[in-house]
């Protein structure tokens, strides 16, 4: 685009005003921002949240991917919606709530699940992903799929009082190449037992937490899409190598960053021997329950 | 810092999060002595000390739910003083006095 | 009150039965929270998700403090409130969010800031205060009257990408018991001179920095609201000794925590030879202004 | 772990947070050499560190935003290997090979 000498609107500049003076934000960062385009896949707990603080922030367009809708039993971690909407699905009574928040964003909804028959298509178009899903089995989809469309990941989970994020294919570069950020599978190469994942079903989780996470992946989506700008002066490089951050809500510290790992060279997504291909995930060949074994959605949470 | 007190033990933090600290009496920090040699005379490596929590620490019955096919199962991240285990040579790492060693099971939840 | 069986209403056990089950909250530490009351002072970028997530978790009652109207710019983070919404006060705008979140929730305004005038009247009724205002002089003022009435305080700060949270008073124990947990004068005797916090007026703030410190501020107030429930066999307690939570959103770590100091021998507000007493206070013979300079409340964010 | 390379410097890591950063030309964390000992002959300790960093870290011409009456100003936090100076003994402490030591300005935003 040509230059401009106010390449924003004036109300731009006031709503963003505050964070435009953030040097690690400053006026290139809010126009990458502005051009950017996120895919939250899961408006529950952490969805909610990372959400609300992308919107605020001015990305240009959220797409919102969620089949479920609105239960009491949501209300008390999942911000968004409210007491009203019970019964709506879970796209609408966000983007209810989002336009609310911030009209100037361009909110786009995909109501259902997403599966390997829609992950491609869905994803595409969006610069990076949110991961808010709540089963393995979405997990390694999303993963698979981030890594064969080259977008960054963002991975977040919660159950109980502990929480987990990481930044997945960061740099989201193609598989083979090792300068590339590890994938799911390569912390994660097998699924857990379904058994295992039993145990986490009857669970629960702690509002704050959920939310803590969810507030966190927003943050790290921000961070990776304006990394253009000061940010990379300011010590930020150091950040971009590869970290679990582990949350445990009653432990001291409260939170730990451990370093992870690099591409793995046989990982079956990212590497020169991927079997993970555009080709078996569009084709149904993958599949993604079968894999996890079969735990229903609602008793792995 | 200083050598261990006793040759044959090595004294190492083991601790548990995302859940596995419910298979040991909700332990979530363990402060352990173990050998520095398995029987064979060889140091003790990670490997040895999956086994060894399995038969000294872990109450829980199921230990299908710690260790699948003789090895961590899968959805289970070894880290080793704050990395990845898979940067320090996973099982086969040589485990050292004041090691922490952190087993995290992944969480699906959100 | 009499045992009961079924001591919560049909549709608390629907809508808080993620929460209960986890093992530190329980159907005691639920019966906590809606006995409880905790005073959120400032409804801004700390104070609004603090709200959402003590009001979706059900405690009983929660009292809103501030003087503020809703502005375009306060909209990239303080996500209780919205772009319709614009001109009217904090308070009232951020009980239409959190009423339709959780109307199980008596929500009580209070109109303007708190000054030393209204700081006992107000904060007297409640259980447990946040301190989610933007002053050097409003920090204080809220710390002494936590410690002159016997109550836990959660105090947080955010600017630019960094973040800080405290619980202070915690045991709120008297004046001059040693065990108490110190407050925020123990940890910052004298204010900061009005120069050193006008470098920070032009700052700007990235709104999830903020928003995890107010996530966090809701979870400490639920940690210490709950904590005579399983909370405290669960290695609970080694996190009740005082300590500061420092965020920097760009540095690996993002999370430190720091260990701070017992309560200070000479603190002109909790120990022994304490100054600063209920009749000072609510005589107007403390200035906060004064003892903390000039910096309008704009210029200090 | 090992002694000093040189008896008369220790290694230390000096970090800032809270906007003192800004001061340093936005470092938040320095390596440092500082001498072992004062002009007296006495061991170094924070009083004189933090003397030392107005006189040859710090960029900014305004030294009163970090020193005041000849000590931290009011509004920065101390904090020595994670803990507040006050456990450690405030300016008196006597500086570590690898110590860590943070200088926090105390934020108000909201
Ligand atoms: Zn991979
Ligand atoms: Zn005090």
């Amino acid at each position: 685009p040509p230059p401009n000498r106010w390449p924003l609107e004036k109300n731009e500049y006031r709503r963003y005003g505050r964070q435009l003076i953030v040097p690690v934000i400053g006026l290139q960062g809010q126009l990458l921002l502005k051009g950017a385009s996120v895919l939250i896949v899961g408006v529950g707990g952490l969805g909610c949240p990372a959400a609300a603080y992308l919107v605020g922030a001015g990305v240009g367009t959220v797409g919102l991917v969620d089949g479920d809708t609105v239960e009491e039993s949501n209300l008390h971690r999942q911000i968004l919606h409210s007491t009203s909407r019970v019964g709506m699905t879970k796209v609408e009574s966000a983007m209810v709530a989002l336009h609310s928040l911030n009209p100037n964003v361009k909110l786009i909804p995909h109501h259902g699940r997403l599966s390997p028959e829609t992950a491609i298509s869905t994803v595409q178009s969006y610069d990076l992903v949110l991961d808010c899903t709540d089963t393995p089995a979405s997990r390694y989809l999303i993963s698979d799929t981030c890594v064969l469309l080259g977008k960054p990941l963002v991975s977040s989970s919660a159950l109980r009082i502990d929480g987990q994020l990481m930044v997945l294919n960061n740099p989201p570069l193609p598989p083979g190449n090792t300068a590339g950020g590890p994938c799911y599978r390569c912390v994660f190469p097998k699924p857990p037992p379904p058994d295992s994942v039993l145990t986490c079903g009857d669970g629960g989780i702690l509002g704050p937490v959920v939310g803590v996470m969810g507030v966190l992946q927003a943050l790290e989506a921000i961070k990776v899409l304006t990394r253009f700008t000061g940010a990379s002066t300011n010590g930020a490089a150091s950040s971009d190598s590869p970290s679990l951050l582990i949350f445990s809500a009653y432990s001291n510290p409260m939170f730990r960053a451990m370093r992870l790992r690099a591409r793995k060279p046989k990982c079956a997504a990212c590497s020169a021997q991927a079997t993970v291909t555009l080709e078996a995930l569009s084709s149904g060949s993958l599949d993604y329950v079968q894999f996890c074994g079969t735990v229903a959605p609602v008793d792995a949470l | 810092m200083a050598a261990s007190k006793e040759d044959d033990t090595i004294s190492i933090t083991v601790e548990f999060s995302g859940g596995l600290e419910m298979l040991f009496s909700n332990e979530r920090k363990l402060p352990l002595s173990i050998p520095a040699k398995d029987d064979t005379g060889a140091r003790t490596n990670v490997a040895y000390l999956v086994n060894y929590l399995c038969e000294n620490a872990m109450k829980d019955p199921k230990k299908e739910l710690f260790v699948l096919d003789g090895t961590v199962r899968p959805g289970i991240l070894v880290l080793i003083n704050d990395a990845d285990w898979e940067l320090e040579g996973e099982e086969k790492y040589e485990v050292q006095e004041g090691d922490n060693i952190l087993f995290v099971s992944t969480l699906h939840g959100g």
